[in-house]
């Protein structure tokens, strides 16, 4: 399990590179000068070369390039932010964890909408209980994030008052921003369980479990269900990678100083440090939460075991996520 | 009829779909008696798992509907059962293992686990007690009984085909329906299985309904044959009148392409034509087409099961008074 | 002939009667005939199909031109006048939708063909060369899927301007990632399957083998694919621009149309409802006609 | 998405601005940072929270020559001026200088008030007041804070409480322009218990203003709580604490206001807010402040077609006046028919409505003339906030054939093309209460780096503009304010589109919206009744 583990961790270092890199590279290209977004706009031009220099950002790209890299490795300095001048690390780890916080709320609020909608529309198919279902989820797959943020400001906050309309000041302000990136998720956990169910449910063990005198409902949830979530937890566990990074436009809605808003509000100031610091520790946590999730895999499915921890050989037939 | 323990009587089963009707099983009528392996012989789709699965009750929703006929379990008729009172038949008075082993068991649960689920669903016991009970049956069915706590995918196919069985047995069924068990087994496990099912058939004086498409199977384990044909039983009797002194052509064509060592044939005797399309069922006999004994009338009449000789019937029209008429 | 009647023989024996001539059952007139049984995936293509009609009749079916501003009607609600009432310059949102069903379907297309050719063909490439190949590749895939979408397309947009080549550009990058994983699943299931094995067995030449064998039986999962991605193709667009990075003014694409109504949502929604409708609904009936497609072309998993 | 209040941005960065009360501002302005409402006399433990649009990077500018809207309202309320401007009067009044007189044609020498203390606790005195101006001249060399200070001595602290200040010269609008926000005194052990002029923006615990700095809590809110040993005792002070937080999306910052999480959106576009007079469930502020909105033709070396004058009378014929008007200022205003607002002493009528009319063909013989019979593209450089103007633009012109082509890009890409003179037209305006010495700034070509404008100048322009700064009186100044204003409308350097109105959104109860210079608002006069 650790050769495992470790070689998946070495995989990171390509990664982190390539990211990187390619940043460095958009970074080039992008019009728009990072000293005179620090100086503001009434410095004279000697003022801002001045600073150029001392930045080093009239290097050639190369050289800055190894020379960041160099930092990160040699002392783990992501560098400062131009803006506030604090470290970069020490910016975006709580802002990590305000985007983990509504990430793992929102991936739970969509997975158990998305299950239960799954398993309903799996056991009544053909029904129109089965299309009623497709519909609903289908619904908020079809209406882009931010009208169903501001849609749900307005009932919620303007018209109920139950909860704020933005800003995470109380804990209260989480929940919107979970619901509305949940709810956009539902559809797709629902399609997922409703196909792995009904798979699940023509095998013959369901049949054995049948012929043992075992209940409908006992055989839906501790035998079938338990086989049937080793996909759906392979699609939460890659979605709750991807989405850290990409609430930004909920959070801009809400007003919730996450990673996303955090990168966003960098590119627009030209505050390439913490656009580089944030992608980098996006891709980490992206992979190790990848990891985990394979790992966790085992915990669900023993059959996983032997194949992981035996050098990660995939079986061509293996079930691809 | 005390010691008889199931009675089939003119059963008919069909699969309805939106675009044809399969007539899978068509008026069967057999008894089993306590202690007794009926062999339930014939070819692919003739049948014999509907049967088994119309006793049991699992035909698939929606598709499968039993049209007709009853199915008397120590007098009570279980197609009348409501589903509560058939779930307490099934594992506890009847049982059935499956063709292939290798999925008939849940991969994300202990085989341990697998076998005390059915102890627990039958038995007031606590979990300890079951998995007592799973380990003993471990052990009956000749598996290191400390291996209870491992999962399904560490054991071989004939292992696990052990584990079904142990399933199967954990709360000594009266009847036990075993659905071609060794077929997807090689030979020598598959000897091993069987010497194993007879030793606990004994033990436990339980009942089979075995059934297969392997005659050599029957002759070894079977005390009366009742062999299938279009869904339909076209002969029944002990062994010895089955295999000795079959009566049914169809039963007689099976023996003749059976390769025996002592005769050297150059080719063996192979039935002509194909197994009846079971969704476009002749009125008369459906052996018709492929029978080499048949008659000019045969294509008028759909002859009845009668009693050749005692305890051996045949369902065939040479038995019948319109034969000579 | 049956050994028994019954009436549900009865029912099939009346429908065979009606039905002319028997038709040889290819796997597509199956999959056809199965998302003809599908009532929500009629309802998918039938949606399409009329928004492929408005997007042809626009000018004949939009009452005024879609630039015309009349700074006297500005922000009118819906009267008999402008049915979807009027925007903050005085146009009428009904021809700017009706129009916009144009542009938001033709770049939905170039968007998906665009993801397709690239992620989708790299996801091909590595499912079916694995090993090597398929590791490097994924691997590129995990760095673009770590670089936050909205700066690529910033960049793009920023160097090359707003316009509908940046925006399918900009939505290909963001797409790949995920493009690609599901073209690979698609592959790995396909290869993993005996047929392959067998025609490789008869030395099928690798470019042949995924052109003809594995392909075609992928088609029907990259149909899905296709299907689905329109939807989220729209649904990035409008995204694009909130962040600012959409198409350049007077363009009256639905994302645009949605974002300059975003600023009066409590005080005039219906700037904002109307556009947001036609997404949502072109959206439902793209992913409705892609889950038909996906009962219709994959049974085991319906 | 525009990320910061992007209109005034542009404006203060480049311009000075003035501070005027106007019509429609619901109270008449007064004395900045006192209670310019007599009603307003309770003190109450209340929290009042403002939601801004953006971040500031710090919240002492002037440590820092940085120019945010945002850090300069909150560092109003936290500082106390020399001097503050009465709109009400037109008068500047003592704050914490008692009375100040010149001594010659640079130096003016400053009495100041004995019993004002710093937030550190320590006596407000004369060295303050010298590390201040010192700060202003020294950090801020490029910005207007610093242009009325250049290559001047330090000030002289003649004894605790006197102070002898050297300013680039003594144009009588000179000592109007300390009244503003950036001139708030800080002293030296402040500015270094905070940890120098970097850190400082960061804690701001300076000045002798009315609130004082609480905590800043990065990506969510600041917040100030009132200073109960303010000197000024006439001052109540409503709230106890005052909360600004940060929301970029102006529909959010409204449903803020509206569900009762905030009381003010502050800088909401005036088209947006003017949707919301009838609604009860909020109060709409609307506000000029002695600004205009200018249409400039670029005219500096890598200029377009609009280098030919031709070109730019054609574009001034074929625009809308009526229709840019009703867009910009979503009808509050009139379109502006002189370079200042109506009302301001420097205002002159230099176009008659019938100049303003709408003449498509006469446009169409302008550019048959230039040259340009079949068509012709230009480009329009902008952020979102002026992207409606662009459009009804974009329809005018397109009457005269004339394709407009929108170039919004995002802020840190906009301030390097409008500096570099990368467009062919740009709409900006520029703050003109007064004759302050950064007036016409875009022809002033000390100011190196400046927004937009037409990247050219002449002598006569720049002489023109030295005689009204310094002109005696106000006529004479007027008359050579509408000299200079003709010498523009002959050459068709620019045109005057609207008066630049500010909006916010309220919470119903809420009185006391004051306004600052450059259309800020003042934190620290709002109260309910």
């Amino acid at each position: 399990m650790l050769k495992y583990i470790i070689k998946r961790i070495l995989l990171l270092i390509p990664i982190l590179l390539g990211v990187s890199a390619i940043i460095f590279l958009l970074k080039t290209v992008t019009p728009g000068d990072p000293a005179r977004q620090i100086l503001g706009n009434t410095a004279t031009e000697e003022q801002v070369q001045e600073l150029r220099e001392e930045l080093g950002l009239n290097d050639p790209v190369v050289v800055q390039y190894v020379r960041y890299i160099k930092n990160i490795v040699t002392k783990g300095d992501f560098g400062s932010s131009y803006r506030t001048g604090e470290p970069v690390l020490s910016e975006i780890l709580p802002r990590l964890g305000t985007s983990g916080i509504i990430t793992i709320g929102a991936v739970a609020i969509g997975a158990i909408i998305g299950i239960v909608l799954g398993i309903i529309s799996a056991l009544k198919k053909y029904t129109w209980v089965d299309s009623l279902v497709l519909v609903i989820s289908m619904f908020f797959q079809s209406v882009p994030e931010f009208v169903v943020a501001l849609v749900l400001i307005m009932v919620f906050a303007v018209n109920l008052h139950w909860l704020p309309a933005t800003g995470i000041t109380s804990i209260k302000g989480f929940i919107l921003p979970m619901v509305t990136i949940g709810l956009a998720s539902v559809a797709s956990y629902t399609r997922i369980t409703r196909s792995s169910m009904l798979e699940v449910l023509g095998e013959d063990y369901i049949r054995t479990a049948r012929a043992k005198g075992q209940t409908e409902n006992n055989i839906t949830y501790h035998h079938a269900l338990r086989n049937a979530m080793i996909p759906v937890a392979q699609s939460i566990g890659t979605s709750l990678g991807n989405s850290i990074g990409g609430g930004m436009v909920i959070e801009t809605v809400f007003g919730v100083p996450g990673v996303g808003k955090y990168i966003v509000d960098s590119i627009t100031q030209r505050n390439y440090p913490s656009v580089l610091g944030g992608a980098l520790i996006i891709a980490m946590v992206l992979t190790i939460i990848n990891l985990i999730v394979d790992i966790s895999f085992v915990l669900i499915d023993p059959r996983l075991k032997t194949t992981i921890i035996a050098g990660g050989a995939k079986k061509p037939k293996a079930k691809a996520a | 009829m005390s010691d008889t323990l199931l009675s089939v009587k003119d059963l008919v089963i069909h699969y309805e779909t939106e675009d044809e009707v399969v007539e899978a099983v068509n008026k069967i009528s057999f008894d089993i008696k306590k202690g007794e392996v009926l062999g339930l012989v014939g070819e692919t789709g003739a049948g014999k798992t509907t049967t088994a699965l119309g006793i049991l009750g699992l035909l698939p929703a929606k598709v499968g509907h039993v049209i007709q006929g009853s199915i008397e379990l120590e007098g009570k008729d279980l197609l009348k059962l409501s589903e509560k009172e058939m779930r307490q038949i099934r594992g506890k008075k009847i049982s059935m293992i499956f063709q292939d082993p290798m999925t008939a068991l849940n991969p994300v649960k202990t085989v341990g686990d697998q076998i005390a689920e059915v102890v627990l669903l039958h038995n007031q016991c606590s979990k300890a007690e079951a998995l007592k009970r799973a380990q003993e049956m471990l052990a009956m069915v000749g598996i290191v009984p400390e291996r209870y706590k491992d999962y399904p995918h560490q054991f071989s196919g004939g292992m696990k085909q052990r584990i079904v069985i142990a399933i199967a047995l954990a709360c000594e069924p009266e009847l036990l329906i075993a659905d071609e068990p060794t077929t997807a087994l090689d030979v020598t496990i598959q000897a091993q299985i069987l010497d194993m099912m007879r030793k606990l058939q004994k033990e436990q004086g339980t009942s089979v309904i075995l059934i297969t498409h392997d005659l050599g199977v029957v002759a070894e384990m079977c005390d009366n044959c009742a062999v299938m044909y279009g869904g339909e039983l076209v002969e029944y009797g002990t062994l010895e009148q089955v295999f000795d002194n079959p009566k049914h052509p169809y039963t007689r064509a099976l023996y003749k392409s059976i390769p025996s060592l002592d005769k050297d044939v150059e080719r063996l005797e192979v039935i002509p034509g194909l197994v009846p399309d079971p969704s476009d069922l002749p009125e008369y006999c459906s052996f018709f087409e492929r029978c080499s004994e048949k008659c000019d009338k045969c294509n008028k009449y759909d002859p009845v099961s009668t009693e050749v000789e005692p305890g051996h019937y045949a369902k065939c029209l040479q038995y019948m008074k319109e034969w000579e008429g | 002939m049956a050994k028994m009647h019954t009436p549900a023989m009865e029912k099939i024996e009346k429908k065979n009667k009606r039905r002319k001539k028997p038709v040889n059952s290819t796997p597509a007139y199956e999959a056809w005939k199965r998302f003809r049984r599908n009532k929500t995936a009629i309802l998918g293509l039938v949606v399409v199909c009329l928004l492929i009609l408005v997007a042809i009749f626009a000018p004949l079916i939009a009452p005024y031109d879609y630039t015309a501003q009349d700074y006297t009607a500005m922000m009118q609600a819906p009267s008999a006048a402008h049915i979807f009432g009027t925007d903050a310059f005085g146009r009428d949102i009904f021809s700017r939708v009706i129009y916009g069903t144009r542009y938001s379907l033709v770049i939905a297309l170039f968007c998906t063909i665009a993801a397709l050719f690239s992620g989708g063909l790299l996801g091909i490439i590595a499912g079916y060369f694995g090993g090597k190949v398929d590791t490097i590749i994924m691997r590129i895939m995990d760095i673009f899927q770590a670089i936050p979408m909205i700066m690529m397309a910033m960049c793009i947009v920023s160097v090359l301007g707003n316009g509908i080549p940046q925006l399918v550009a900009a939505v290909m990058f963001a797409s790949m990632p995920t493009m690609a994983r599901n073209n690979r699943a698609a592959i790995l299931r396909v290869r993993g399957s005996d047929y392959i094995e067998s025609s490789e067995a008869i030395g099928v030449g690798q470019v042949q083998m995924i052109l003809k064998h594995m392909i075609p039986n992928a088609a029907g999962v990259m149909i899905i694919f296709f299907v689905g991605f329109l939807a989220v193709s729209i649904m990035m667009m409008s995204s694009m621009s909130y962040i600012g990075v959409g198409l350049a003014a007077p363009t009256p694409e639905w994302g645009l149309i949605l974002n300059d109504g975003k600023a009066y949502i409590t005080s005039a929604p219906y700037m904002m409802f109307f556009p947001a409708l036609m997404i949502m609904i072109t959206c439902f009936a793209f992913n409705l006609m892609g889950d038909g497609l996906r009962d219709a072309f994959d049974p085991k998993s319906k | 998405m525009n990320m910061k209040k992007v209109l005034s941005l542009v404006l203060v960065s480049a311009m000075t601005l003035t501070m005027a009360a106007t019509a429609f501002a619901e109270e008449a302005g007064g004395l900045s940072g006192a209670n310019c409402d007599p009603a307003n006399t309770a003190k109450t433990d209340e929290t009042l929270t403002i939601g801004f649009g953006s971040e500031p990077s710090t919240l002492v500018g002037t440590a820092t020559g940085n120019t945010e809207n945002e850090s300069m309202m909150i560092f109003s309320a936290l500082t106390d001026n020399l001097v503050a401007y009465n709109s009400l009067t037109g008068e500047i009044e003592p704050q914490l200088a008692t009375e100040w007189e010149w001594v010659d044609d640079t130096h003016c020498k400053f009495t100041l008030r004995d019993d004002v203390t710093m937030s550190d606790g320590t006596p407000f005195v004369a060295d303050d007041v010298v590390f201040s101006v010192k700060m202003w001249r020294d950090q801020n060399a490029t910005n207007e804070t610093g242009s009325i200070f250049t290559e001047c001595a330090d000030p002289v602290a003649d004894d605790e409480h006197t102070v002898t200040i050297e300013f680039t010269s003594n144009a009588p609008d000179i000592i109007r322009m300390l009244t503003w926000t950036n001139y708030g005194i800080v002293s030296e052990d402040e500015v270094n218990a905070a940890g120098g002029f970097e850190e400082v923006g960061k804690n701001p615990a300076v000045g002798s203003g009315p609130y004082k700095f609480v905590s800043w809590t990065n990506g969510q809110s600041v917040v100030i709580e009132r200073n109960e040993e303010y000197w000024n005792q006439d001052y109540a002070g409503y709230y106890k604490q005052i909360v600004f937080t940060f929301t970029s999306d102006p529909a959010a910052r409204i449903m803020a206001v509206q569900s009762g999480d905030a009381d003010v959106a502050y800088a909401i576009p005036t088209a947006q807010a003017s949707t919301f007079q009838a609604n009860e469930a909020v109060k709409v502020v609307n506000y000029t402040f002695d600004q205009v909105n200018h249409l400039w033709f670029n005219m500096g070396e890598n200029a377009g077609a609009t280098a030919d004058q031709k070109v730019r009378e054609a574009i001034d014929k074929a625009l809308d006046y009526d229709a840019i008007n009703a867009v910009g200022s979503a009808g509050l205003t009139a379109p502006a028919l002189g370079y200042f607002v109506e009302g301001n002493p420097n205002y002159n009528e230099v176009y008659t409505t019938e100049e303003r009319a709408v003449d498509i063909e006469g446009a169409k013989a302008l550019l048959e003339e230039a040259g340009y019979g079949d068509g012709l593209t230009i480009r329009a450089l902008g952020l979102s906030d002026i992207e409606p103007v662009y459009v009804v633009m974009q329809a005018n012109l397109a009457q005269a054939g004339i394709t407009l082509e929108l170039d919004i890009p995002d802020t840190a890409q906009f301030v390097g093309q409008a500096a570099g003179g990368d467009y062919d037209i740009i709409i900006v305006g520029e703050y003109a209460a007064a004759r302050f010495p950064s007036i016409f700034i875009f022809f002033q070509n000390a100011y190196t780096f400046c927004i937009g404008g037409p990247k050219w100048t002449t002598d006569e322009i720049n002489a023109k503009i030295h005689d009204f700064i310094f002109a005696e009186d106000q006529e004479s100044a007027t008359q050579i304010g509408k000299e200079f204003e003709e010498m523009m409308k002959e050459s068709c350097i620019q045109t005057n589109l609207f008066p630049a109105v500010n909006s916010a959104v309220t919470n119903p109860a809420l009185k006391g919206f004051n306004t600052l210079e450059r259309g800020f608002m003042d934190p620290t006069g709002f109260y309910k009744e």
